[in-house]
């Protein structure tokens, strides 16, 4: 059962190696425990660098607790919050104009202009710089005074644009312009001048930490602050350790994968999530199933949607997650995106766990168990042999791989889990080598087009790096995305419109299979910071997370509602 | 009367049963005198030369007795020995070659053992010693891999004689040797007891005419009992035991060839020691054995310093 | 039959060959049919690597063996007509099998396709000439057998094949003086055969006893040989009177005879063996002795430096 | 570890052999390791028969600690942990007998060719030898797993085998050299035994206890460095080891959540073999060698 | 003498140029791209973008030139100390990120090796043909030695970190605590490094115990211990000497040994996440930083040989004969 509680011995442990893990009472050296919020989770090696433009691996907080975006976006509400900017519009279908809020100050002390961010932007047209493909729409970015920014677009991307709007950090150009390319997209950045509420404190191989700075804007303009004077992020070396420090009230906030943190939750550790019961977490992300649609039999739609039915997704989410994770919708869609699934193609087109039925759906598409050797052959008769691939070493996919091919294999197809090398597998990848594989890489954002571009974008290159790995071929369907990225957010009948026609052909064609929704690991202790988001009624709901890209999605307002513990 | 020995017996513990190395054997060694150990392989040559300091784990005392210098010697009693060691028996083994520790200097080590045998070390007397082999007294400050067989060989016996002992057994010390150094070796022991620096000797070996060298008597063992002792003279020219008798005859002497005389050896092996017949047990190869010899023949003296064990002799 | 000619064998040692021994240096003799040529020296002399290469169990550095005239290496099946026996008979047979595996190499070898009766013959007939008996021996483990018996079975294998030269390498100098002699014996008998036999020793007097010619090693080089009475009878070189002298003997003492003089200090050579570029080379001091530097009155070489 | 048999053991000669039967037959530590050895073995060989097919199955209830159904209790997942520790063991033998095997026949190769033939053979033998010896081998499988992302049981023995061998090819190459100039081997090869048949039929045989021994060891040292390897999450993704169930175990937070039926069964597994071995290695030492038995 | 480390040194020339040719190797044999996979990591879609992101890398790391070339350059920058860069820990350098291990690993190893090497010495030579001992300690010697070091790693985390929260169990001092010098400091350093000390101490204990043990017997079985107690030499003296002249293998032992024990400490650091070598080389592995495992490695092997040298020379002093010329080589 897993209602098995953990022994006794965990609980008794935390007492005597908390009087060694705990921080040293007012030693030199050390950070007030009273003050300081201790995190982890994000950051899995040496923090290496402060340079927001890489925002893949730098120093955790770069983003978001030094530099700051024009907007907040709060995926459950769908709502914008203006932040660095007061205002944002579109004054005619190719012209957006920003509005940027007064008295918003550099930590050197310089004020924040709309020539910073015409610079921020401009950066992009370097090609290394990721937000370079801002430029293939974007026409131009004027600062028509100090506190407003005209863009022009040869073509108005809305959905994009507003991605970019809060997706993107603004930096100081008095700071930057005289960097080259090299060392804006590979600089450290050791000095990192931001607007944000926290500033460089000190780092070393196993953390950094930031220290509150006196005058952020947002105290006065907003009435939010942040209640930690320290936030110290502490590089993860493993899980256990990190459940190590977790039980011991080492760290406030962890935002790692817990494998059994369910029995921790529903123990009494003083550890809680979001959810007091499965699915625990909020969902961040959907694991898809990619096949490779330019191979036999994955080219066939009836193929991939026979599998799309064989799969046990309830077995990985049980056996391998234990309920930490939840099945996805057939479309894929995260819960926050509900709105935008056309529920009446889901239940026309959808799919289910149901193995008699993928049997059918193979052997009515043609696909025979001709030899008699248990598993179906191709068309022609030749044989079927896939190979299902992650990542060695990512061991909650290795079990899921795993699950997948017995299910695979329970309705005749022949598939067999491996294990190759990451760089290896990227290789395969990203030069369409490979039968099928798992990816989750597009996370929640403002905008479902983001995750349609994953799965359709055109035209298919040489190497596919980020999306569209299965090289799925449909010119409609991408110039539906298009379609829909012409779409102002707020023109929510429009885009639904364009989705639901979308949702059709991809639940026709199942080019990539939705398996289920990667949670927003998050594990809060309140042994010193209370008042963490949670489903409770009185709880705030923002985002419990230190994630990168995350901040901007909520989780700075985290920050300003999380309260010390008494005594 | 330096060393009485009284019908000593002691045997080898193994699998198959008691190897029965020294069954008996009585005899006695005068002050000053040198008696050379000569037999075939296997007879207890050695077996008879450790037992008298007690040595081996695996041998087994069963019974008899020796006497040191009027002392009873504590030959059942290892623990009882030790005092006797270095200081009233001494030994120069067999493997002289690897008798010293290599990783200390030769000097070093004599001092250490010296100190822990209570003595206070003598560096003067043991450079003098050392002179009188005919080393130079730096090799002392030497580890024994720097010196040549021949300078261990006689490092080693300046060390076990340095306490003056009793009496000191000298085991196969010539035979890893070519004729030079055997001679000088040999001729080092002699001095030794010229000097007066140890008071009896016994020499064990198989080689008769090196023996007959240095030696004042030769003893002979056969099989694990005494077979024969006389003075040297009397066992090269004039051995009464047939075993002697053969033993001599069938060592070649330069100036003899095969052309002119043709030397005859002895058929036959000894007898296995695990379990070896009764009476002689040289019978079996015996040309001159009759059926007395199934008696075992005491070892008795046949003329002043001339003991042998046979019925044809008495 | 067995010609050796300014033969020298250079050990390499260190790493990667860096030094350079000279075991065996110049060495020139012969061993006739019926003849029991006897090498004689000290420890280190050279004397085992000299039967070795004969054996072609080491390689010549220089000079040359032959065999009827044909160089050793060149010959096939020469372990046909030439055969070794060695020091230590206990390590000579491979302490896990049974000791006649030594003849059944030889079967195996040499007579594959012989019948089994007629290589019972064989081996029986060879037994009988090394008078062993073939019960006592076949099917035994070496240890069961004695070192006597051990040494003769090892001739008996040389002589299945039909041998002409067989090599005896300290064959005796660990066996007991008792059986020592009947092995001695034996070989006397080879030789009457008609058999050569080269016969390495570093007692003299064993070789005395069986020697038609003698040789005397000393570091790598020959320093006297001749006929066996002529070197013992009258030993010219200091080194061999040395030797001689110091032979114990049964029936005369060390201590009666004058120890003999020092010698060797008085010619440069003698002590010198071991040094090159100007070594004299042999002299034939009488008819069928040769001697590489004798006392200084007859060393003509040396007298000649001297001066 | 540097249980390194004498060389004097080596040799055995047939009254040593009935001999050696005598006291391995009453050497206590010998019987125990092989008793043990053979228990894990049997249940290695033929556990995975009788039990479950597949050791990752989810069979059970998750988290359960030892009973009557699961013997070992169950993993996070609900694996069953025994099915997984029989499946672990056969693995394990099997690493250890082809690594050890491997590495056993590299070293024999090598330790008899520099030994017999001597000469530059030895010299760059011996250094091709050394340079291997001082190479830290766990670190060269690690840099080798990694990149070249060996993921299964064999080919990571066939790794392990290939540098583990140079302090076997050392001590044998000693041994051969002083069995080399053994009278008999002259003998064989005046009686025409090519070289080859001198070092299988004549030197071969006389070191048998020591290759043995040495064998012994090689299978243990496998067994951990195997083992190391899977820990640190380069081990087989095909199948399970008992590495792979140390790695997992702490991997999903057994320690933390005190499943100590996760990790303990696996390091005992391994232990037990590994020093059933090594007791085993030094009962037959003292089987060979007289000196070391106990008096 | 000369000679004798004359040879040495060539092989440790020769083993370092064997080490620094797989490592430059083995990552062109690998299957997939490095370039490739951190590039994919940018997250770029712009085909342009990634095509200069991989000139970039490509360029950074020298992959562009012929084979030989890059061959030279590696052995040029490895002699300069530049070990590249990381790419796990983008832009640091590798030999910077090695460096701040370094200290961890060395502060495990070294006392674990030297004191396990002395105590398991002692203890062995003290229990050899001491029956009692022998039967009943030794084999738990041999069990320590049979361990696992993770295993034993992962015991004492248990038993002494959780269980009983006598230790912490992660980490290389307390993560509250920034580095000073403080007691607190060094205290809390001291706490963390005694876990993974003392299970590499005990595996190692373990088979040192044991081979004294063996090589002590042989030595008591000597002919020079014989002849020392045919003089009636006592006890204490021959055991000395001959602890004196077993030791002298067990040094070479510890030689031949460095590589089991570095293998030791890395997973041992894994195990306890403790911030050197080996939980450097796990995050190398997990994140494909091949240029921080090529460093680790080449670190490591310089570490080993260096260490086999400084034994080659302590050897040479305590062990008369080799410095007479004999030679070591078995
Ligand atoms: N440790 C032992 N265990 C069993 N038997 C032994 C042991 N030592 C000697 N023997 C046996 O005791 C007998 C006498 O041995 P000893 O060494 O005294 O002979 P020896 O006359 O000295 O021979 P050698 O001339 O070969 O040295 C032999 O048969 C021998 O096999
Ligand atoms: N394989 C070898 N490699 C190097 N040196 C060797 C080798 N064999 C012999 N020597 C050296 O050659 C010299 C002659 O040795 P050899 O064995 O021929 O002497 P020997 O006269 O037979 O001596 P002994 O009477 O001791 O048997 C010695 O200095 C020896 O050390
Ligand atoms: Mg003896
Ligand atoms: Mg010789």
């Amino acid at each position: 059962t897993s209602g098995q509680t953990p022994t006794p011995a965990v609980q008794s442990s935390a007492p005597g190696a908390a009087a060694s893990q705990a921080p040293a009472q007012g030693g030199e050296g050390a950070f007030p425990r009273n003050q300081t919020l201790y995190t982890g989770g994000t950051q899995w090696g040496a923090p290496a660098n402060f340079n927001p433009i890489r925002n893949w691996d730098h120093a955790t907080g770069t983003n978001g607790l030094v530099y700051e975006p024009l907007f907040l976006f709060d995926p459950n509400t769908g709502q914008f919050t203006p932040w660095l900017a007061e205002s944002g519009a579109w004054s005619d279908d190719t012209t957006y104009e920003l509005k940027l809020r007064q008295g918003v100050t550099w930590s050197d002390g310089k004020p924040l202009t709309a020539d910073d961010v015409v610079f921020t932007f401009e950066l992009g047209k370097m090609k290394t710089v990721p937000y370079a493909n801002l430029w293939t729409f974007l026409k131009s970015a004027e600062a028509v005074d100090g506190q407003t920014v005209k863009f022009t677009f040869t073509k108005p991307n809305y959905q994009q644009w507003a991605n970019a709007l809060y997706s993107r950090v603004m930096l100081p150009k008095h700071v930057w312009e005289a960097r080259s390319e090299e060392d804006v997209v590979n600089g450290v950045n050791d000095k990192p001048v931001g607007t944000g509420p926290y500033g460089y404190h000190s780092h070393d191989q196993d953390r950094v930490a930031w220290v509150k700075r006196d005058g952020w804007w947002a105290t006065k303009a907003l009435n939010k602050d942040v209640k930690p004077k320290y936030i110290v992020d502490i590089v993860n070396s493993s899980n256990e350790v990190a459940m190590g420090l977790l039980l011991q009230n080492g760290l406030d906030l962890s935002n790692n994968f817990l494998p059994g943190i369910a029995n921790l939750v529903k123990g009494n550790f003083g550890v809680k999530t979001y959810y007091p019961e499965p699915p625990y977490m909020l969902s961040a992300n959907t694991a898809w199933l990619v096949l490779n649609t330019q191979k036999k039999p994955m080219d066939d739609p009836a193929f991939r949607k026979a599998v799309a039915s064989a799969v046990d997704t309830k077995k990985i989410v049980e056996g391998v997650y234990g309920n930490l994770v939840r099945p996805a919708n057939p479309t894929g869609l995260l819960p926050q995106w509900d709105k935008y699934v056309d529920q009446s193609v889901v239940s026309e087109l959808g799919f289910s766990f149901d193995q008699a039925k993928a049997k059918k759906m193979l052997a009515d598409a043609g696909y025979k168990d001709t030899d008699g050797d248990g598993f179906v052959e191709n068309k022609d008769g030749s044989k079927i042999q896939l190979k299902i691939e992650v990542p060695a070493g990512w061991s909650d996919w290795m079990e899921s791989i795993r699950v997948i091919a017995e299910s695979a294999k329970a309705v005749g197809v022949n598939l067999t889990p491996e294990f190759p090398d990451y760089n290896a597998l990227v290789d395969k990848r990203s030069s369409g080598k490979f039968d099928m594989m798992i990816n989750n890489e597009r996370q929640l954002s403002n905008t479902p087009w983001m995750y349609y571009d994953y799965l359709f974008q055109l035209p298919i290159q040489k190497a596919q790096n980020t999306v569209n790995f299965g090289r799925y071929e449909n010119k409609k369907v991408w110039d539906l995305v298009q379609e829909l990225d012409g779409k102002k957010p707020e023109d929510e009948a429009g885009m639904k419109e364009v989705l639901s026609k979308i949702q059709r052909i991809q639940l026709e064609d199942m080019p990539a299979i939705p398996l289920w929704y990667n949670g927003l690991w998050s594990q809060t202790t309140s042994s010193v910071w209370t008042n963490w988001p949670s489903s409770a009624p009185d709880a705030p709901k923002s985002a419990p997370t230190m994630w990168r890209n995350w901040l901007e999605l909520g989780g700075i307002l985290t920050l300003t509602e999380i309260q010390p513990a008494k005594g | 009367m330096t060393l009485k020995v009284e019908d000593l017996r002691v045997y080898y513990r193994t699998l198959k049963g008691d190897v029965k190395a020294l069954d008996g054997v009585t005899f006695s060694l005068a002050d000053g005198e040198i008696m050379g150990l000569a037999g075939e392989s296997g007879s207890g040559k050695s077996t008879l030369g450790k037992s008298l300091i007690r040595l081996d784990g695996r041998m087994r005392h069963i019974g008899g007795s020796a006497e040191l210098d009027g002392k009873d010697l504590p030959v059942g009693d290892t623990h009882a020995m030790n005092p006797f060691r270095f200081h009233e028996v001494s030994l120069i083994p067999q493997y002289a070659m690897s008798a010293m520790n290599p990783t200390r200097k030769i000097g070093r080590m004599v001092d250490e053992l010296l100190r822990s045998r209570g003595v206070a070390p003598m560096r003067e007397e043991l450079e003098r010693r050392v002179g009188l082999v005919g080393l130079s007294a730096d090799v002392l400050d030497r580890y024994p891999i720097e010196l040549s067989g021949g300078m261990k060989q006689r490092m080693v016996m300046v060390i076990s004689t340095l306490l003056n002992p009793s009496l000191l057994i000298a085991d196969e010390v010539t035979s890893a040797l070519d004729v030079s150094s055997q001679k000088a070796v040999a001729k080092t022991l002699l001095e030794f007891r010229d000097r007066d620096l140890v008071k009896s000797m016994i020499v064990v070996t198989h080689d008769i005419s090196l023996v007959y060298q240095i030696a004042d008597t030769i003893m002979v063992m056969y099989a694990g009992k005494l077979a024969e002792k006389a003075p040297a003279d009397v066992i090269v020219s004039a051995p009464r035991h047939p075993y002697t008798q053969a033993l001599i005859s069938s060592l070649p002497e330069v100036g003899v060839r095969y052309e002119e005389r043709r030397l005859q050896g002895i058929p036959g092996r000894p007898p296995s020691l695990l379990d070896p017949p009764k009476g002689c047990r040289f019978r079996s190869r015996c040309p001159l054995a009759f059926e007395r010899c199934a008696e075992e023949p005491p070892f008795a003296e046949v003329a002043p310093g001339h003991s042998v064990a046979c019925w044809k002799a008495v | 039959m067995l010609r050796l000619d300014r033969v020298s064998k250079t050990f390499r040692t260190g790493s990667f060959g860096g030094r350079e021994l000279r075991a065996v240096r110049e060495v020139g003799f012969e061993v006739a049919q019926g003849e029991v040529v006897s090498l004689i020296g000290e420890s280190g002399s050279g004397k085992t690597t000299l039967g070795r290469m004969i054996l072609r169990l080491a390689a010549v550095s220089d000079g040359s063996i032959t065999l009827d005239g044909v160089d050793i290496a060149r010959q096939k099946d020469y372990y046909r007509s030439v055969q070794g026996v060695f020091q230590d008979p206990f390590s000579s047979y491979n302490p896990i099998f049974k000791a006649d595996r030594v003849l059944e190499m030889i079967r195996q070898r040499f007579f594959p396709s012989m019948g089994a009766a007629d290589w019972r013959g064989r081996v029986e007939s060879s037994l009988a000439a090394v008078r062993l008996d073939p019960g006592g021996v076949l099917g035994k483990y070496p240890h069961q057998l004695s070192g006597g018996q051990l040494q003769r079975l090892l001739i008996a294998r040389a002589l299945l094949l039909d041998i002409r030269m067989l090599v005896a390498d300290e064959i005796i100098s660990m066996l007991d003086a008792s059986t020592r002699i009947d092995v001695l014996n034996l070989l006397g008998e080879l030789k009457g055969r008609g058999l050569g036999i080269l016969f390495i020793t570093h007692d003299l007097s064993l070789g005395n006893y069986v020697s038609e010619k003698t040789v005397v090693l000393r570091g790598g080089r020959v320093v006297e040989m001749g006929r066996t009475e002529l070197v013992f009878g009258n030993p010219l070189h200091p080194y061999t009177r040395n030797l001689l002298g110091s032979v114990p003997r049964l029936h005369r003492r060390w201590s009666e005879e004058e120890d003999a003089p020092e010698e060797e200090a008085t010619c440069f050579y003698h002590g010198a063996a071991g040094r090159d570029a100007t070594w004299p080379g042999l002299v034939e001091a009488e008819p069928g002795h040769f001697v590489g530097c004798a006392t200084s009155g007859t060393c003509a070489p040396a007298l000649e430096l001297v001066r | 570890m540097s249980v390194v048999p004498d060389e004097k053991a080596a040799v055995a000669t047939t009254g040593v052999r009935a001999e050696a039967l005598h006291f391995a037959l009453r050497n206590g530590k010998l019987l125990a390791g092989l008793t043990v050895l053979l228990v894990l073995l049997a249940l290695g060989l033929f556990g995975p028969m009788v039990a479950a097919a597949d050791p990752n199955a989810y069979v059970g209830p998750q988290f359960a600690p030892p009973s009557g159904e699961h013997w070992f209790g169950t993993t996070i997942f609900g694996q069953d942990i025994f099915t997984q520790f029989i499946h672990g063991l056969r693995a394990t033998f099997l690493v250890g007998l082809l690594g050890g095997g491997i590495a056993a026949v590299i070293g024999m190769a090598i330790g008899f060719t520099a030994g017999y033939r001597g000469g530059i053979v030895d010299e760059v033998l011996n250094m091709l030898t050394n340079i291997v010896l001082v190479l830290p081998a766990l670190a060269v499988l690690l840099v080798i797993n990694a990149y070249l992302g060996i993921r299964s049981i064999p080919v990571q023995a066939v790794f392990i085998g290939l540098t583990s061998w140079p302090w076997v090819a050392r001590a044998i190459r000693a041994q051969t050299f002083s069995l080399r100039s053994r009278e008999f081997v002259d003998l064989a090869r005046l009686s025409g035994v090519r070289p080859w048949r001198i070092m299988t039929r004549e030197i071969a045989p006389n070191m048998s206890s020591y290759l043995f021994m040495a064998f012994i060891l090689l299978f243990g040292g496998s067994v951990l460095i195997g083992a190391s390897l899977d820990f640190i999450g380069l081990g087989p993704t095909d199948s399970i080891s008992l590495g792979l169930m140390l790695n997992n175990a702490a991997r999903y937070n057994a320690l933390h959540l005190g499943m100590w039926w996760w990790f303990i069964p696996p390091g005992l597994g391994i232990t037990a073999v590994v020093g059933s071995l090594y007791v085993m290695n030094v009962g037959l030492d003292e089987v060979f060698n007289p000196k070391l038995r106990e008096m | 003498m000369r000679r004798y480390f004359g040879r040495k040194l060539l092989i440790y020339g020769l083993t370092f140029f064997a080490a620094v040719t797989i490592n430059w190797l083995i990552p062109r044999l690998m299957p997939g791209d490095p370039v490739a996979s951190m590039v994919s990591r940018a997250n770029l879609a712009q085909p342009e973008a990634v095509a200069a992101m991989q000139a970039y890398y490509t360029g950074l790391f020298g992959l562009d030139l012929p084979a030989w070339q890059q061959y030279l350059n590696f052995w040029g920058a490895l002699l300069r100390g530049d070990l590249g860069i990381s790419i796990w820990l983008f832009p640091t350098p590798v030999a910077d990120v090695i460096t701040r291990a370094v200290p961890y690993t060395l502060g495990l190893l070294v006392p674990a090796i030297l004191l396990s090497w002395w105590a398991g010495n002692r203890f062995g030579a003290f229990a050899a043909r001491r029956r009692l001992l022998d039967n009943t300690v030794l084999p738990v010697g041999y069990i320590l030695t049979a361990t696992p070091y993770m295993w034993l790693a992962i015991l004492l985390a248990w038993g002494l970190g959780i269980v009983a929260g006598v230790f912490p169990v992660a980490g290389g001092y307390s993560y509250a605590m920034r580095p000073n010098l403080s007691w607190e400091f060094v205290g809390s350093l001291a706490l963390h490094w005694f876990l993974p000390f003392l299970s590499l101490f005990l595996v190692a204990f373990g088979g040192w115990a044991i081979g004294m043990r063996n090589m002590i017997i042989y030595e008591l079985e000597a002919d020079y211990s014989a002849y020392l107690s045919a003089l009636g030499a006592p006890q204490r003296l021959i055991r000395r000497y001959a602890f004196r002249n077993a030791v002298l293998p067990q040094i070479t032992g510890l030689a031949l040994q460095l590589g089991v024990l570095v293998a030791g400490a890395l997973v041992t650091e894994v195990v306890f996440s403790y911030p050197g070598l080996g939980s450097l080389i796990l995050k190398a592995i997990q994140n494909q930083d091949f240029f921080l495992l090529q460093g680790v490695f080449l670190f490591i092997v310089i570490g080993v040989l260096v260490a086999n040298f400084v034994i080659d020379i302590v050897y040479v002093l305590v062990d008369p004969r080799t410095r007479a010329g004999m030679g070591a080589e078995a």
